[in-house]
């Protein structure tokens, strides 16, 4: 990942810091914005895996987009953000600086370092939203993604804590810190796995072993720490290697995706599966793919919580209506919309105590999918996210040393 | 070898007709016999069923006095020469000749010794390396022969080896086939649909007709005496008078016409009958013109030039009679003319009533 | 108009627009894979991505399984293709039934296939559960590995299950081109049933089998979303490696994938050798 | 007898086996969860169905993104195609080996080979991202098919009949609508449906081409097998193969017992 600063130098530097255009777009009032966004059209890459956050975005925010603002939202669904992110880097390596295929980018992580450092970002203009207002700019959770300083090149859409899921009917009392849950898996053979990274939840997993390998988050705060990393490595490639006999198939494959995994758990291949988004749990449990009796928790030790964002990238020909959409996005009856949990069951990523009373209300009468762990009992033990260098590291080590 | 077909019968499955119904047939060693018949006949099948290609639903096949019908094809003894896969196209016709040899594992050595000999004699020595695209009709023709033979089969069995070649290939090839039958001494049926094919080149012909056999006999024997009206037809037979045999003559609407010694008595020996109504036939190059013992007036209906014959239509008592005459006996002739003719007695023969089916 | 401006004049539409296409993207591919790549300021071309690409332990082991992958189902499927284009020669109750379905199998999409044998095969999949109802196994994992494993036996099946139609149609259309005198005759010759078919049918399908197991060949090892679906996590198929390079966000490693691409154009092109050699006809005799 | 009961066992498991694979998919799409050790789902539903047709799920649009693409693309071959097949069929030339050799080159050649050096030639030219280049980029192995089947067909061409129509006073596009055309048609719907069909399974060259903005079916249905919703993918496999059985069914007596020339 070092080698990748090396070319993109020479590119930051080539490329123009900014055009006039964006910065005639950032000069204007919000009204202004909105009436130039008017008739635009709006290609946002997003994960398209599951069809009720399809539907939300393509029934409910588009038709609102259509209705008010006639913008024509394009939802582009996409199996990895990295793809994208190699799109736009593609379009700036051939100098396309102004045209580019996309508008509007659902990211958070390494795509978004990888976006920031490459120069691919649209950047500098989230307070010109409106409902920017009802972000809470002050959470280090918010203001910063795996780590990174978000700097107004990204809007919050939504915060997920990652939590496990197991079937109640056929183990109903799992191990509920990361030491019971190690040795749970070496007592019940064949019964755990996780996916191989560069998989993003089975990566989120492995941080999870990772920290607590460390005895903690504290020590990883902050920048990558070469000599810190070995040391930590050092154990959790022990650990991992340790439990790899017991895991599912003897640990000689991995699945290749979460969806494998969560299949796996469909079947009651595996006891367990995890997810970033609890809400997933629960419209698993909809779809009728998992069983009534799933149930999910978050562990003693804690889970890491993270936000996601939307982003728009420098060369997007449509940067007014993405400002429209993004600002839609944030509106409290949007972010109320997707919370519920016949919709999607997200986490709000903004304040909800900014709301009108209305919005408050409705967040109030949400009630929760019982599969899913509440947010609130998640947040009981809570750790932050690691920052996007020492992901990659962990990703990278487990290739060389454990997943092999 | 000699080779008995007994019974033999085959329907194609989906088919309600029988292919080949009951066929009981002795080929004697050493002979040459021509397997004849129009298409559809069974034919083919008949000799597919003998080289073990196809499995007869009833009846037996004995070379030699031995039933080979549980005897695999690769190992008869009887080489089937196929009229439209003449030689494999992948092989050089070296190989082709040598296919058989090296299928019974003989080494290279004494392939290529028996390959050469053989092609030698079949006079394509020199164009061993050529695959059959680059050879001649004949050529091809004749590889395919040289193929068969060089297995020294007890049983050959050529399927219409003449009717893709034309005329000229057709006489050089058909001399080859009736020198090496006779040098080789190897008992040989040709499957051919031309009568006249038949007649040159076997010295006896079994005639297939709807999957019965018609007659079996010597080319001059089933010209002159058909067993039956069909056969008859087969060969070319036009004058058939209905009638009645009292008293060795026949009775017909030509009056009543004297029988050869022998042929009056055909079929009365076993029925005992002495009255019975028949056919009577004669060849049309046997019916002469002019005065004689017994001339019959007839009218001229018409005349066509054949070439070397001319055909002459007459009409006799009301009945139609065709006679083959020498061009420049016919020449004067015209449409409406009265003259005699004779029908020779030694010429006619009797076709019994009960045998006119098929 | 001359016979050779009108051959000129009909090909020239295809041949510029193949050629135009696939030569370009190739010839970017290669010049790239020199590390020739301006806009990064990369103007000396030389060959490190190349030998990058070799020396790292991956590539040769997502080689060799894409090899082992489109060998191994090249074979399984020229030589089922073969069995049921003799069976399907002959008539018999059905024939029609899986002339049909061999037609309807050309339509189905290898991802719609490659779902299927999953949905069959995994551990949890129909045969498993069949085999648990049956009492042949009391859980999912005593059920065989054949997805996502080590050997690829998943996307060989998936391969098998699409080629042998494939191969079985073409090898029909042969078949009806040979004169089934030829076997007789080899019979009659003295050949046996195998002999027959071994000396005299095979050689005559031989291009014709040749030619569609190389199609098979190069689709199997260069196909992506199939090992994808069924492949186990490491190593990955070459084109699943090739692919997961291209779009590495870390632009230094671009000239490696377009090393990589051109390494497996390298056996495309090997593959087209063998196929010169064996499926075209020779010695000026045209395509006919 | 034997033989005959062999080979009919040998043809219903070559039966059973063409068609297992479509059978769980085809459950799967009317199935509400369908878990281990189910042998059917316990719950029915037609949901995934109704989401499949709804605007949302991008599959029809999907649908429609295939029919056009690979449409455009059998038509384009088939103009280019049906010249450079009689090229090849009819005539003996110098460099035929050569020409022939290019055009089985791109069917040899794995997509993922030219992939990245074609996607930089078409962003130079504008034509990532959009239906045009992913239509383009489908004619490099759709191309090779039609012009090979083509090149078979008019092997198998007499053109004496020609030749009969101009000295009965056609003109020559009067030859080709009523002579040629007619027969040359059943290898022309052969080559055309090979064509069609290898451009509406093709997933990588869209993939990177379309730059993820064409959204054929194959890439909707990829994403929903990767997301573990296994009724909507099955859903979306069986509208997958509809198209083509249904072309299929409606060219079967062209086809009939005549496989593609595919072998040049």
């Amino acid at each position: 990942m070092l080698r990748l600063l090396a070319p993109l130098m020479l590119f930051t530097f080539a490329a123009e810091a900014e055009t006039a255009a964006d910065k005639a777009l950032k000069s204007m009032t919000w009204d202004a914005i909105v009436a130039e966004a008017r008739g635009g059209e709006v290609n946002w890459f997003m994960w398209g895996g599951a069809d009720n956050i399809n539907q939300y975005v393509s029934d409910h925010i588009a038709g609102i987009l259509k209705r008010d603002y006639d913008i024509t939202l394009n939802r582009v669904p996409i199996t990895d953000a990295a793809d994208i992110v190699n799109l736009v880097l593609t379009e700036k390596e051939a100098g396309i600086d102004a045209k580019g295929a996309v508008d509007l980018i659902w990211i958070n992580g390494e795509n978004f370092r990888s976006m920031k450092q490459a120069d691919l970002a649209f950047c500098g203009y989230t307070d010109l939203l409106p409902n920017d207002a009802l972000v809470n700019w002050e959470n280090p959770a918010v203001a910063n993604d795996f780590g990174v300083p978000v700097d107004e090149c990204e809007v919050p859409w939504n915060t997920v804590q990652f939590a496990f899921a197991h079937d109640s009917a056929v183990t109903p009392e799992p191990p509920r810190d990361m030491a019971s849950l190690l040795d749970w898996i070496k007592a019940n053979p064949g019964r755990f796995t996780y996916p191989a990274p560069p998989d993003f939840t089975g990566s989120a997993f492995l941080r999870h072993v990772f920290i607590h390998a460390a005895g903690g988050p504290d020590s990883l705060i902050g920048p990558f720490d070469q000599t810190r990393f070995d040391e930590v490595a050092t154990k959790t490639w022990a650990i991992l290697n340790e439990i790899e006999p017991f895991l599912w198939r003897e640990g000689q494959t991995y699945p290749n995706t979460i969806a494998q995994l969560n299949e796996l758990f469909a079947n009651g291949e595996v006891a367990f599966s995890f997810n970033y988004d609890p809400s997933q749990f629960g419209l698993a449990v909809q779809a009728g793919t998992w069983p009534e009796s799933t149930r999910s928790f978050g562990l003693t030790d804690g889970t890491i919580g993270n936000t996601n964002y939307t982003l728009i990238p420098f060369n997007s020909p449509n940067k007014a209506a993405a400002m429209v959409v993004q600002n839609l996005l944030l509106s409290g009856d949007a972010q109320l919309e997707k919370a519920k949990t016949e919709v999607w069951g997200a986490a709000p990523a903004i304040e909800i105590s900014r709301t009108s009373p209305e919005v408050k209300a409705g967040f109030a009468a949400i009630v929760g999918h019982p599969s899913v762990v509440s947010a609130q009992d998640l947040a009981k033990a809570a750790l932050p996210e690691l920052q996007a260098d020492w992901l990659t590291a962990i990703e990278a080590g487990w290739k060389a040393s454990v997943g092999n | 070898m000699m080779l008995e077909l007994r019974g033999l019968t085959k329907t194609y499955p989906g088919h309600d007709r029988r292919t080949v119904e009951g066929l009981s047939l002795t080929v004697p060693q050493g002979s040459l016999t021509a397997l004849l018949g129009p298409s559809g006949a069974g034919k083919s099948t008949v000799m597919q069923m003998i080289a073990g290609l196809q499995a007869p639903d009833a009846g037996d096949i004995r070379l030699g006095g031995k039933s080979i019908l549980d005897v695999p094809p690769e190992r008869r003894g009887v080489v089937l020469v196929f009229q439209n896969a003449p030689l494999f196209p992948h092989l050089t016709l070296a190989q082709n000749v040598g296919f058989g040899l090296r299928m019974r594992g003989l080494s290279a050595p004494v392939v290529a010794a028996e390959v050469a000999a053989m092609l030698e004699r079949v006079q394509l020595a020199g164009l061993g390396n050529r695959r059959p695209h680059e050879l001649s009709g004949g050529q091809v023709q004749r590889g395919a022969l040289a193929r068969a033979l060089v297995l020294k089969p007890d049983l050959l069995l050529l399927d219409e080896p003449l009717s893709n070649l034309d005329a000229g290939l057709r006489d050089e090839m058909r001399a080859l086939i009736m020198t090496l039958q006779r040098e080789t001494g190897v008992t040989t049926v040709v499957v051919t649909h031309d009568q006249a094919e038949a007649v040159v080149l076997a010295d006896r012909i079994a005639l297939l007709l709807d999957g019965r056999l018609a007659q079996v006999a010597a080319p001059r024997e089933i010209f002159a005496r058909p067993a039956t009206l069909a056969v008859a037809r087969f060969f070319g037979g036009v004058n058939f008078l209905a009638g009645r045999v009292t008293g060795g003559a026949f009775d017909c609407a030509l009056g009543r016409l004297p029988l050869p010694r022998g042929v009056a008595d055909r079929g009365v020996a076993d029925r005992g009958v002495a009255d019975r109504p028949g056919t009577l036939t004669i060849r049309p190059e046997a019916v002469r013109l002019g005065q004689g013992d017994g001339a019959l007036s007839a009218r001229v209906i018409g005349t066509t030039f054949l070439g070397t014959q001319t055909r002459v239509e007459l009409s006799v008592s009301g009945q139609r009679l065709e006679a083959l005459l020498a061009p420049e006996a016919a020449s004067a002739l015209i449409p409406g003319q009265l003259l005699d003719v004779t029908l020779p007695t030694e010429a006619l023969w009797l076709i019994p009533e009960d045998q006119k089916h098929g | 108009m001359t016979d050779r401006t009108r051959i000129f004049l009909l090909l020239t539409p295809a041949l510029l627009l193949l050629g135009g296409l696939f030569l370009a993207g190739l010839g970017l591919g290669l010049l790239r894979s020199f590390r020739y790549m301006p806009a990064l300021g990369l103007t000396e071309p030389d060959l490190s991505a190349y030998a990058a690409v070799l020396a790292s332990p991956g590539f040769l082991a997502s080689l060799g399984l894409s090899l082992w992958i489109a060998g191994v189902s090249t074979v399984i499927a020229a030589g089922l293709a073969v069995l049921s284009a003799v069976l399907l020669r002959q008539t018999f109750p059905g024939r029609a039934v899986i002339l049909f379905l061999f037609q309807l199998n050309l339509t189905v999409p290898h991802l719609v296939g490659a779902i299927g044998i999953l949905y069959l095969f995994s551990q949890s999949g129909s045969f498993a559960r069949l085999a648990f109802a049956a009492g042949l196994i009391g859980a999912p994992a005593d059920f065989p590995v054949l997805t996502q494993d080590p050997w690829a036996i998943g996307i060989i099946l998936q391969y098998v299950w699409k080629e042998v139609p494939f191969i079985g149609l073409i090898l029909l259309a042969n078949l009806q081109a040979i004169s089934p005198g030829h076997e007789a005759a080899a019979r009659s010759l003295g050949a046996s049933r195998w002999q027959a078919f071994r000396h005299v049918l095979l050689p005559m399908l031989m291009p014709g089998l040749v030619a569609a197991s190389a199609l098979v060949f190069a689709f199997a090892f260069g196909a992506y979303e199939i090992p994808l679906i069924l492949g186990a996590h490491a190593p990955e198929a070459l084109p699943v490696l090739a692919y997961r390079s291209f779009t590495d966000v870390d632009l230094a490693n671009r000239p490696e994938a377009y090393a990589m691409a051109m390494i497996i154009a390298l056996i495309g092109a090997g593959l087209l050798a063998v196929y010169a050699r064996l499926a075209l006809p020779s010695r000026g005799r045209d395509a006919r | 007898m034997r033989a005959d009961r062999v080979r009919l066992l040998a043809g219903m498991a070559l039966a059973l086996w063409l068609v297992l694979p479509l059978v769980p998919l085809a459950i799967w799409s009317v199935a509400h969860g369908w878990r281990f050790p189910d042998l059917l789902p316990v719950a029915w539903s037609f949901k995934a169905w109704s989401h499949a047709f709804s605007a949302s799920s991008g599959v029809l649009h999907g649908l429609g993104q295939s029919m056009l693409i690979a449409s455009v693309a059998t038509a384009l071959a088939i103009l280019v195609g049906v010249p450079a097949g009689r090229a090849l069929g009819l005539y003996r030339f110098r460099g035929k080996q050569l020409v022939l050799l290019l055009l089985v080159a791109p069917v040899l050649v794995p997509p993922i080979a030219i992939a990245p050096g074609l996607h930089g030639v078409f962003l130079q030219l504008g034509l990532t991202g959009g239906v045009p280049g992913v239509i383009l980029a489908h004619l490099i192995p759709v191309i090779p098919y039609m012009t090979l089947v083509m090149a078979a067909v008019f092997g198998r061409f007499d053109t004496s009949h020609e030749a009969q129509a101009r000295s009965l006073g056609a003109r020559p596009w009067q030859v080709f609508a009523h002579v040629t055309l007619p027969a040359i048609l059943p290898g022309l719907l052969t080559g055309a449906l090979f064509a069609f069909l290898v451009s509406w399974s093709q997933y990588l060259l869209t993939l990177v081409i379309g730059g993820g903005r064409v959204q054929t079916l194959p890439l909707v249905l990829y994403g929903f097998a990767t997301s573990g919703r296994n009724d909507l993918t099955g859903a979306i496999a069986i509208l997958y193969i509809l198209p083509g059985a249904l072309v299929l069914a409606l060219t079967a007596r062209f086809l009939t017992g005549r496989a593609p020339g595919l072998a040049p």
